[in-house]
Parts: C-alpha cells; structure tokens; sequence
C-alpha cells in the first residue's frame, strides 16, 4: 500500500536525540501512509559513511530524501548531485548546497549563545554577579554541530559577559565517562569554577554525574545541550541548571511531511527554524516546554 | 645437466680464490663469546685447513652451537680474532659469512614452515627475470638438486608439512647448493636414519671432493671416525685438544670430552617379563595401517624405520593424539578407547614427544614449568601449586639428567639443543606412568648422558614398567629393544627378539631392498 | 611470586625476582610521573585527586587483567568494550523491570559468562580466529544493546546501585577496591594455580602443551570467560557510576584494555604477562589523563603527549629489560 | 602465484593453486551475496548501486592492502585510520596555503612515507612492539590533525580535486579504479617480486629470514612504508570525496582495514596472506552495508547481522580451506 518512499539519514542513530527525530518522522509516515526507512552513520563524526547512505538512497529511487548534513561543506556536492535525482529537505544543520527544496533547521551557534545567556543567568542567581569561571566541554572534536554550539558560546561570553572567564575548553572522546573524569578533574584543578557548558547530551549526563557525584550542584552551574529521562531528571535535583533544547520531534515530522509536499510538486517554506529553547527547574512544567522534554518516541 | 652442480655455480665466480688444499683458510684466535655471566666459548685458538673434514665434539652444552654461530655471523662474538684465508674478518652478519662462501647447517632447522622446499632453498638468493621471481625455474632447479642428492623429497611442499628429518634434509641441500667453501653441518644425522645419513656422508664426501671445507659436529663418534680428517674437543667452553683422527679413538676422545671414561654405553639389563601393559591390534589411523604389538612389564620395545615410515604417528594415535580408523588397545588386558591425551595419561601412559621444538617444549617458557608441565596437578595443594614441591620436582630431573642451567628458571630456548632434549625425558620422568613412549630421545644428546638415560630406562623397567622406543639409530634400538619392530610406509613389515637379527637385516627390512 | 613465568628474553642469568623487579621499575615510572606532577600542580596530592586518579583508572584496569589473560594463550578479545556498554544495558534494563538487585548483579555477570563461552566456541570448535569472533561479537553485541534501548538510554534509579560507584570505604573509592577485588583473586588464578600455568603453556606451545595432558580446549574456554566476566564485571561498574545503561558507552575501551596490558609488559604473542602489569599500564594512562586535565592542557596537545609518553614509557622498559638480560 | 604461501597446517601431501581456489571461493561467497541482494531487491543491481558499492568499498580495500603487507610480517598497524585522517587535514591544509596540486599531493604522500618509516624505525631501532608504535602515533597523530584545524574541519576548493572522487572513467568510478591502480603493483609486489617473498620469510621465522641474508630491517621498513603510504593515498581520496580536511575521520578504519584482511584469509600470526584476499573482504564488507541499507533494515539490527555473517563467511571459508587440505 505504502508505495511512496521517503527515507529520512541521520547523523547517528545511536543517540537519543536522532531518535527523537527518527520517530517523529516515523509518525508523520504513519499519518501520511509514507514509508519512511530510517537511515544513518554510525558516529556524528562519520562523514564518509554518512555520504555512502546517501548516494545508497539515492540509488534506490525515493519520492524524496530528508537528510540532517553532518558536515556543512562536506555534503554540500553530494547533496548536489543527489538533488538532480530527487528532491532534498535538510533538517537540524545546514549544508553547502543550493539544491535543498526546504530547510528545517536549529541554529547551532544561537543555541550556543543560548546556553551562554543560561549559563550566565544561573551563576548570577546563585552569586549575584556575572562573574567568575567558566569552563565548555565538547564531546568530539570535528563534528559540525558541535563546533557552532562552542562558536556561538565563546562568541557571547566574550561580547556579553566580560566577567565570565572561560578557563577550560575541553574535549572529549564521546564517552559519557571521560565527560565524567574531565569534570572531576576540572573541579579539582579549579577551585574557583562556577559554571560549565556541557554542549551536548553525553557530556551533559558525565558532567551531570560528577556534580551529583560532589554535590555541587549549587556552587557550579551546569547548562547542558538536549534532553533524555536522566538529565531531565538531573535539572529536576538542581544538579543541572538549564538545558538547551530543540525541538528534534517536530524536525522529523515536518521533515518528512514537506518532503511529501515537494514530491507531489506542493510550494512549500523554503527556511523554517525549529528554534531552541532554554529549559530551566523553573519553566519546564510550562506545556510547551513539557512536550519538548517528554516526546513521543514510540 | 640439472641438478647441484649447476645451482651452485651460479656463485662460484664470486667467491675469492681457494686456499691451497691442507693451509690453513680459517682460524679462531682466542675466539670468546659471553652470555651475560655465562661463558658459552672460552677463549679458542682452532685452525681449520682448507679442504678437510674436521668433526668437533663436546659435551651438551660445550659450546659448539656457539662456536658455529660466531662463524657465521649469526651470533656477535665477545672478544677474539677470526682470519679467513689470512685476513682478519669481522663475521658482523649472516650475510658477510654467506659472501664469503661460509655456510652452515644449523641444529635447529632454521627455515621458514610457511614457504615451499623451493622458495626455503633459495631465499635471499632467488632467481629473478626484470625484478620478476621465476618461480618455475627456482621450483625446478630446486628439486634437480634434491634429485641429485637423492633425497627424496618434492620441491613444491609447504615445508612446515614435512617431518623434521626432511625439513633437516632441505637445510642440508639447501646449504651444500649455495656456492660455498666453507660448509658446517651441526648435529645433522640427529634425526636421520642411516640410510640417509649414507646419502649425506656421500654428499659430504663429494664436497671435500669439490675443495669445500667442512666442519662436522656428531655425538656419534663412529661417524666422526668414519668421516673426518681431524677432530676438534671442546669441553665446558674449552678447547681441550685437536687430534689427526688416525692418532686417536673412541676412548680417548670420550675421555676429553668429560673427563671421565665410560665403560658402557648402552647400559642392558634383563629383567623378568611381566603382565602385558598395552596391546594394540590392528591398529590403523593418519600414517599407519594394521599394527600390531603390545608391550609387558619391564620390556623394552624398539621401533625402527626410516623417515616417514609411520612410528610417530602410530605413537601419537597410541597416545590419542589422532583418531583412530580402526584396531582396538588392550590396557591390561582391558579394552579401552583412548580419545585425547588425557585418557591416555590417566591410564598411565606417558609420551615424549619427537620434535623437541614443535611438539616437546615451551620455548619461551622457564625450564622449571616444562618439566613440571604434566604434573601439575599432582603438584597442587589446595587452590595453589605448591612451590616447594615444584622447585624441588624441577631440581631433581635438572640434576638427575645433568641439564646444564644455572636455574630452573632459565627460559627453555637458552639452553643447547641436548640440552632441551634432556628436559622433554625429564617431563615424564616423574610422571609415574606405567607405560613411556620415547619417539628418539637421545637426539642431539651426548655419550654421557646417552648413558644415564639408558640407566634411566632401567630403573623405570625395575619398577615394573614398559617403554616403547622409537629412534631413527640403529645401534640404540638395536642394543637396547627386547623385541624389535621394523616399520616400513606405515606398516610393521618385521619383528625381532633381542639381537635376533643382525643390524644389515634389518635395515634392509626397513628399505625393503 | 610470578618469577617463572615473566622473563621472554633469552637471559642466560637467572634472575630472582625479575618479574618483582621489572613490575617495580613500571611502578617506577609511574612513581616518577606522580611525583613529577606534584611539583607541576599543587592539585594533584590532594587525598580527592588521588580518588580521582584511582577511581578513573579502575575500569581500565580490571578490563585489561581481563585481556590478559585472554592475551597470554596468544589470542585476542576485541568485544570487551561492547561487552560492557552492552552488560550496562542489561542491568539497567532488569532494574527498570523491577528484577531484585542482587539478581539483576548475578544474571548479567552470567551473561558475561556465556558471551566468553561463546568467544571460546567459536574458536574451539568453529575453528575461527579470535580476531574475528571477538570482532563479529562486539559488532552484534552493540546492535543488541541499542535495539533493547531503542538507541537511547535507560535512567537507573536503584540509589544502592548507583551511590556503590560514588562510595568510599576506609577512605579508598570502591571502585579500586574493586580493583583489588578482581586482582587478588586473579593473581593468584595465574600466577599461583596449575590453571594459570596452562594459560602461558598454550600460550607459548599449544601442541607441546595439548601433549603434556592440559586440556588446551577448557584452558581457552577459561580465558575468554574471565575477560568477558571482567568485562561484564565492568559493565556493573559503569552503569553504577554514570547511572545509565547505554550500549554506545565504552567505544574503544578494548584497544585501551589491550594498550595497558600491553604497556604492562604482556606480549601479544602470548605466553608472557602478569597481573600487575596490566594494573600498572591502565593506571599510568589514566594518571596521564588526569595530569593533563590538572594541567589544563589543550586537549589536542593531550593527545600528543599520551602518545609520546606510550612511547617513552615502553622503549624504557625494553631498555631496561634488555639490560638486565 | 602464490602456492607457497597460504597452506600452513601439516599436510602431507602439497596442494598447488590452493590460494588461487581460495580467492575464488571468497569471490564465490561474495558473489553469491550479490545474487541473493538482487533477489531481494531491485535496486541493488542497477548501474548506480553496483557504482556505490565500489565506491563504498574503495578505502577500506586500499587500507587492507596495505594493512596485510604488514600483517604477513607478523606485524601490526594500527595507526592506518588516524593517517588517513591526518593526511586528510595535511593536503587541505597544503591546497588551502595554496600550494600547486601535484605538490600537495606528493607532499601528502611523502607524509605517509615518513610515518611508516618512523613506525618501521621504533620497531627495529627501539625495540618496540608494533601495537605500542602504531598506538601512539594513532593517538598523537589525531592530536597534532586537530592542533592544524583547531578542532574544525578545513574546506577545499580546488575543484579539480574534490570532483575527482565522484567521477567516473568508462563507467567504473574513479575510487575503484584507485583500487586496481593499488592492487596491480601491490600483487606483483607481493606475489611475484622476491621482495613480497622476503615479507613472508620474516612473517615465517624472521631468525631463519636473517640467517638466509634477507634483510629483516629492510623488509620491515617497506612493509610499514607500504601501509602508511596506502593510508595516506586513501587519505587523499577521503579528502576528495568530503571535499575537507577534518582529523577525526577515519575512526576505526583500522579495525575494518585488520577485519577485511582477516576475512580474506590473512593470518593474525604472519605469513599468510594475498593481496586478492583483503580486497574481497573490503568489498563484502562493504555490500553488506550496502545490502542492508537497500533492504532498509534498522540500523541496529544492521549490525547484529553484520556481525553475524562475518562469522558465517569466516567459517564456511574455514571449513573449505580445511577441507582442501
Ligand atoms: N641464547 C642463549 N642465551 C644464553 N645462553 C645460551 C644461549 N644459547 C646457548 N647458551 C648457553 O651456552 C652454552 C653453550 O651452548 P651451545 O648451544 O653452544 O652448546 P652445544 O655444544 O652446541 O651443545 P649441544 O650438544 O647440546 O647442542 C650452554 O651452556 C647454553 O646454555
Ligand atoms: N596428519 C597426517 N595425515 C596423514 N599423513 C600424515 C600426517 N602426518 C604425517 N603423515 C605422513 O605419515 C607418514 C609417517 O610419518 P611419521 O612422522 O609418523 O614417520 P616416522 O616413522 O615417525 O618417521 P620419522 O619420525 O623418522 O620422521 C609420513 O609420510 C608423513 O608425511
Ligand atoms: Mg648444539
Ligand atoms: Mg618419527
């Protein structure tokens, strides 16, 4: 019955936010009675094998590919030559193609800028000033995504809060536990921190953990970046103080849903920005933020 | 014309000019090599003159491995001079030796088991075409010198498929084919017949023919009689005497080597026969077909045969090693299936294995563990291995076969080949097995302890025990079996009682002529 | 002591207690880098950093005796890393169903213990190359892993289990008292019991020792299931420390297992290694990662010198047992 | 071809063209893979598939050349995905400062060169391990990659050279035909030229290699030469086909360049290998990536069958090569 295919590639389909976004898709599949392989690489750091799962869609002759670029530059030619075959929609990160037919992304380097302002809002509350510091903790190095939160982060501390010392910029090796060690090391090797940003969801559960671990949760103010049951849980305790979040569900479903539109020759939006919020204790019983931190995956 | 002739002419025009026959082309002046404390070579002075055979022979453990491979560059020497045809020369590499037309054939067969007979008998010299191996030709050129040799073996076979004896024949052509003046052949009739040792004592001769210079090492001294001009002794690292071998015997040279004299060797007891331990009949499986022996209380049974005729393999199926095909074991008059060593072992029987390297010893492990392998568990107390008892295990075979180590804790490849020989018999030694199969365990093993070992069978006899002995040495199984086996291409083609036939007879049974 | 079974080169010498010695001089070297720290950062000799350092290197650490022994009968076990990313699942997984404790501990340690046996099935009785099975294993064991948390995580509430990893005992972190927990009992399985004798016998000759009566297939079932029981002991460890079951965790901790044991002295052509060198070599990389971090280093640059100081660290234990040959 | 070479158990009788029935059977297997793909569905026989799945296959068949040169020396090189990554940022990095083409090209090579030299050197001259050597370069290798990019990637706009990995010559995609350009000589090289034999004398007994005259060294050095050279030319494509130079790509590349050797029949413990052999495994590899991906299976599951016929296609080419002798 389902004869129309619209696969949609992630980064990674190992992390639980690509597979928010993979079951938001899923959904608008079953809605839209589209059948929706869900691809990917194995690593958001997996260029190459990102480009193959393309060029291997490609080959089997969709109504329309939904893809989230790894790399900015690096899937701008592929994209370009899998766009003279069929119709391509970016979702979450952009990439160095005209030949997109829709766009529905976050903005990294706001989201870090957002994280930045977070951040700063929270020491302020525990200290009364905008001061002291800070320390970043990048899971992979290499990886889009992940640059341009650490981008935009730098960019606003050091144009909107002089006083907030960026003393670490750390990376790790993806593992939640060297996420883990590098924050004990940090609280040891600096005394006087008051604040990290954990930029993505990994790192926010190992640096989550080793303040639980020290109890530090009021002393140093962790923002970390998406969102999963433990680190919602961590917010909960006070042991995290914000998470950015995105809207990956909803990336997934309209994704797939435009992807639809442009195969039956529909105009659709050509820029769409999903947005980034910040979540706090405060604010995350709001409804909208609610839906945001509780997707339905299954 | 194929065949070694013209394989190794292929260098005769790169090799300087002999010495004229009976100078001196090399001397050892004060030649000493060192290992860490222990002094392998004491300072020897030997001249070797251009076109003899000279035999060396020493205890286990003398130092002549050593003294080989400080010739050849294998080894780098501690201090002392070496002059070849006058000039004083380094020897830093194997490959300095090899241009000067030096050569050895090692004891251990140093070849590489995963190549072809061919690609082992010409590697670091193949045949090229444009950078391009000619594979064809080397294979051909490699089995017309086999052919010629007379050894039978095929050019194109994996090596590490062929026994250790014809492995050993490879390094023997292989060597005698490199255009070479000076050729050393360490301990190689260990583990051939006399057949073949026949073969290579012509190849030898046709060398000494052709103005190579050779240095034979033996523990067999009829065979240094029956070859060599002169002989060289070393004794505990010391060059202890040259002799013209007219102006000497077996009894002198004896008394060189281990300052000692030796009224005996083949030490024969009788005993009285008891029940019959294992019977086998009709044994068949990988190698040999239809067997039929058995073995009693206080008997020793001889295996002989040539090369390949089947012995360890019925052995290692006696053992089982390898499955049988069909036949059935008595043990005590109890039938038994025998499916893994360990079976074999908890009925009582005991195997030391033929090749020392391959299947004996743990190279790379102490000397103390080797030995006590087989019996660890009768080693343990409780949860742990008692170390008492393991050291005490281990110092008694070392002292009791005179194993030449400081330690038991010496590493199992440092120590000379008879060496490691002594501790493959000294691992089932204290084993208490009423069954010993020996497959050739006085390779590479001098008179001395040749001797002890045969009084080490007869204690094992004395306490009611049987032994099969396999040796590739006539005299050996010959002057100690009480009944003989004569196996040929797998079967058991002749049985003898003690001394019942003579030695012609039987290896003519062997290599039915 | 271990003095039998160390030595690998031809030393003509017997030395007592080079094994002690040479696991002394890595102690050594790792005295060395401790001391030399604290003079570069006042941080390092606090009693916290030291828990630090103990509590970061303990999951390598009992990971690479695991290797070892798999390493001494001169094989290799490539799946630990997904073993204990997927044992972290399985005991998130029983507790989020309500599995008692102490069951959801013993069941997935027995699933440690059947991976292992298959690791040894495989190569026993399939005939393949431990490369490829430990290969294919930890390949699968990843898929499994996520497809039970549908590629996400799952959260473990269980306090007791969770506070285990953060806990300390006799001012010790448990986690290094689980290091002692595994290595005592290990030392002495190796270095001390006829079973441990077999390992470096099938190691050094598998023929030679199938013929001495050691049964080499059971000696290679052992090896494979302690590596993959540590490894699911690891598993424990994990989940308890980051409170999480998530089969992605520990990517790579297999290559790091093997560099400790290797750096540890153990030879990859088996038949040579101890238990302490492992212990030694997972402790001297986790104190480069944490002098690092003291030290603020830029990360990139922390690559560099982990790798430079691999290399320092092993060519000085050559030299020096080459010396003393 | 290479007889000699490939039978390493002890039988009796010696069989001839046994690698080459080998190769073909791998190829059988392959092969049939194929056939069952197209069965099952209708995209994987179109001109378009058949041209991913060599392009898929390309790097990781090139790696495994390389790799297998070192394997058969007994050795090791584990630093082959780290290079490719390096290189990658080397001739970005060139091509951006803007250095001619051909330069940047030979000069990224020639970086390959030196690596392999530099492993080869702490080999023979310092005693090291090969695992140890090849360890640390793989960890400081990223290092010194991610220190030139700062952490980022860096774009190349030469168009010549990013075009060239999607184009296609007589139909067959430029990336393959790498391939053929590196397997051709990598065949004479080690099946027919003495200096491939001298690989497998060291892989076979290096003692017994020396003591012929081979220049074990030498031969090491080319061996580690050769293998980074391979990555550092797969570098180059890698950087083609993203059109960036990025250091951390190509992560664990060695372990799928060890894996499809092994596949092909290469022994772990030296001595045994082709250069057919590692291609096939590179390219079963990577169809049954590609397989699954056509059959849109999910991803997690991806893996657990990938895991389970690499033991299915490891054992059935064990039993035959068993059965063969
Ligand atoms: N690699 C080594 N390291 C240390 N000691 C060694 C080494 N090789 C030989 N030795 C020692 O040097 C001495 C001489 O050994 P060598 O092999 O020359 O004896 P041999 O006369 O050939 O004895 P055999 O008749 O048993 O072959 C022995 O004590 C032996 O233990
Ligand atoms: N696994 C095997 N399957 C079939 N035949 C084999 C096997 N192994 C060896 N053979 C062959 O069996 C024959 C007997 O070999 P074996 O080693 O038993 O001879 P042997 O009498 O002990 O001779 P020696 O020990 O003097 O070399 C040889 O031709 C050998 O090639
Ligand atoms: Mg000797
Ligand atoms: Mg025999």
């Amino acid at each position: 019955a389902q004869d129309v295919t619209v696969p949609i590639i992630v980064k990674d389909t190992t992390s639980f936010y690509w597979q928010i976004v993979l079951a938001g898709a899923r959904a608008a599949g079953k809605d839209l009675g589209v059948n929706v392989p869900e691809l990917g690489a194995q690593s958001e750091s997996d260029i190459n094998g990102q480009i193959s799962i393309l060029e291997n869609a490609v080959a089997g002759a969709p109504a329309a590919v939904v893809i989230a670029p790894t790399e900015f530059k690096a899937l701008g030619k592929p994209i370009d030559e899998a766009a003279k075959a069929v119709p391509i929609i970016g979702i979450d990160s952009g990439a160095d193609s005209k030949a997109f037919s829709s766009f529905l992304t976050t903005d990294n380097v706001q989201g870090g800028r957002i994280a930045a302002d977070g951040l700063a809002a929270a020491i302020k509350e525990a200290t009364g000033k905008e001061e002291g510091e800070v320390a970043i903790i990048t899971s992979l190095p290499g990886v889009g995504s992940l640059d341009q939160r650490r981008e935009g982060f730098l960019d606003q501390v050091k144009t909107k809060y002089p006083g907030l010392k960026v003393v670490a910029d750390k990376y790790a090796d993806g593992q939640a536990t060297t996420g883990l060690n590098i924050m004990t090391d940090l609280i040891t090797a600096n005394p006087n921190l008051v604040g990290v940003f954990a930029s993505n969801l990994i790192m926010a559960q190992g640096a989550g953990q080793a303040i639980a671990e020290n109890k530090l949760g009021d002393k140093i103010k962790v923002i970390g970046f998406d969102s999963d049951e433990k680190t919602v849980g961590f917010l909960k305790e006070g042991v995290l103080a914000g998470l950015v979040v995105q809207d990956p569900y909803r990336m997934g479903y309209d994704g797939v849903k435009t992807a639809l539109a442009v195969s039956k020759g529909e105009k659709v939006e050509a820029n769409v920005d999903t947005g980034a919020n910040l979540v706090t204790k405060a604010n995350m019983v709001e409804p909208k933020i609610d839906a945001l931190l509780n997707p339905k995956v299954n | 014309m194929t065949g070694l002739q013209e394989v190794s002419q292929r260098h005769e025009g790169e090799l300087e000019a002999a010495v004229a026959k009976g100078k001196p082309i090399l001397e050892l002046r004060g030649l000493q090599k060192n290992y860490g404390a222990v002094q392998a070579l004491k300072p020897a002075t030997i001249t070797f003159l251009s076109g003899e055979i000279h035999a060396i022979v020493g205890e286990n453990g003398a130092g002549k491995s050593t003294l080989i491979k400080l010739l050849t560059g294998v080894i780098p020497r501690t201090a002392g001079e070496v002059f070849w045809q006058g000039e004083p020369v380094l020897l830093a590499s194997p490959n300095e030796a090899i241009a000067r037309g030096i050569n050895a054939v090692h004891q251990e067969v140093v070849l590489c088991p995963h190549l072809s007979v061919a690609a082992n008998m010409f590697l670091g010299d193949e045949m090229n075409r444009r950078g391009v191996m000619r594979k064809r030709a080397m294979t051909n050129a490699a089995q017309g010198v086999l052919d010629d040799l007379g050894f039978n073996l095929p050019a194109d076979a994996t090596l590490g498929s062929l026994t250790i004896g014809q492995q050993q024949l490879v390094a023997t052509a292989r060597a005698a084919m490199r255009g070479t003046r000076f050729l050393i052949f360490d301990e190689p009739t260990a583990y051939l017949t006399r057949q073949e040792s026949a073969q290579l004592f012509r190849l030898i001769r046709r060398l000494q023919g052709d103005g190579v210079t050779i240095v034979y090492i033996s523990h067999r001294l009829e065979e240094v009689f029956e070859l060599a001009d002169r002989v060289s002794v070393l004794r505990d690292g010391t060059h202890v005497g040259t002799r013209h071998i007219g102006e000497t015997n077996e009894a002198e040279l004896i008394a060189l080597m281990i300052n000692r004299t030796i009224e005996q060797i083949y030490h024969k007891e009788q005993f009285a026969l008891g029940e019959t331990i294992v019977e086998a009949r009709g044994l068949s499986g990988p190698g040999f077909a239809d067997i039929s022996l058995s073995v009693r209380a206080g008997e020793i049974v001889g295996l002989y045969g040539l090369i390949g005729a089947g012995r360890s393999e019925f052995a290692l199926g006696l053992y089982g090693r390898h499955r049988l095909t069909a036949g059935e074991v008595f043990w005590q008059g109890r039938k038994v299936e025998i499916d893994n060593e360990r079976q074999a072992m908890q009925l009582g029987i005991a195997l030391a294995p033929e090749s020392r390297r391959d299947q004996g010893l743990c190279l790379n492990l102490p000397i103390g563990l080797n030995i006590n392998l087989p019996v660890f568990r009768r080693l343990t107390r409780g949860l742990t291995i008692s170390r008492a008892d393991e050291a005490a295990n281990a110092d008694r075979q070392i002292r009791d076969l005179q194993i030449k180590t400081p330690s038991r804790r010496v590493l199992a490849s440092a120590m000379s080949g008879g060496n490691q020989q002594k501790i493959v018999i000294g691992k089932w030694l204290s084993h208490g097995a009423k069954l010993f199969i020996f497959d050739e365990p006085t390779v590479g093993v001098d008179v001395g302890t040749k001797a002890e070992i045969y009084r080490l069978f007869a204690r094992l006899l004395e306490k009611g025990a049987g032994i099969i002995l396999i040796s590739s040495y006539l005299p050996e199984v010959y002057e100690l079996a009480d009944r003989l086996h004569v196996f040929r291409q797998g079967r058991l083609v002749a049985s003898h009682d003690y001394r019942a036939a003579s030695h012609e007879d039987v290896l003519a049974q062997a290599i039915n002529a | 002591m271990s003095v039998e079974t160390v030595e690998s080169g031809a030393g003509p010498t017997p030395k007592r207690g080079v094994s002690i010695l040479f696991g002394l001089t890595l102690l050594g070297l790792l005295v060395v880098l401790w001391l030399l720290l604290g003079l570069a950062t006042s941080a390092f000799w606090t009693p916290n950093n030291i828990s630090n350092v103990l509590r970061q290197g303990a999951m390598t650490a009992i990971l690479a005796v695991g290797q070892t022994f798999v390493i001494i009968t001169a094989g290799i076990d490539l799946s630990v890393g997904a073993v204990v990313g997927f044992t972290s699942v399985i005991v998130a997984w029983l507790l989020a169903a309500g599995v008692p404790l102490w069951l959801a501990l013993v069941a997935t340690l027995a699933i440690g213990v059947l991976i292992g046996a298959f690791h040894a099935f495989g190569i026993v009785r399939m005939g393949l190359p431990p490369f490829i099975i430990t290969l294919a294993t930890l390949t699968s064991l990843r898929g499994i892993g996520l497809l039970i948390t549908n590629g996400s995580t799952i959260s473990i509430t269980n306090e007791a289990f969770t506070s285990f990893s953060r806990a300390d005992f006799l001012g010790i972190p448990s986690l290094f008292w689980m290091v002692i927990v595994v290595a005592i009992p290990a030392y002495v399985f190796l270095h001390l019991s006829r079973f441990g004798r077999y390992l470096f016998a099938v190691g050094s000759n598998s023929e030679a020792a199938r013929l001495s009566g050691v049964n080499v297939n059971r000696t290679i079932y052992l090896a494979y299931i302690l590596s993959s029981t540590c490894a699911a002991f690891v598993g424990l460890l994990l989940a308890s420390r980051i409170g999480i079951g998530n089969a992605t965790q520990a990517e790579g901790w297999e290559l790091q297992a093997i560099a400790s044991s290797v750096i540890g002295g153990t030879s990859l052509f088996g038949a040579v290694g101890s238990v302490h060198g492992p212990l030694l070599g997972a402790f001297i990389l986790a104190t480069i990662n944490n002098g690092a971090n003291l030290l603020n280093v830029n990360s990139f640059w922390q690559r560099i010198i982990t790798g430079l100081l691999i290399i320092v660290i092993v060519y000085f234990d050559q030299l020096r047992r080459r010396g003393s040959r």
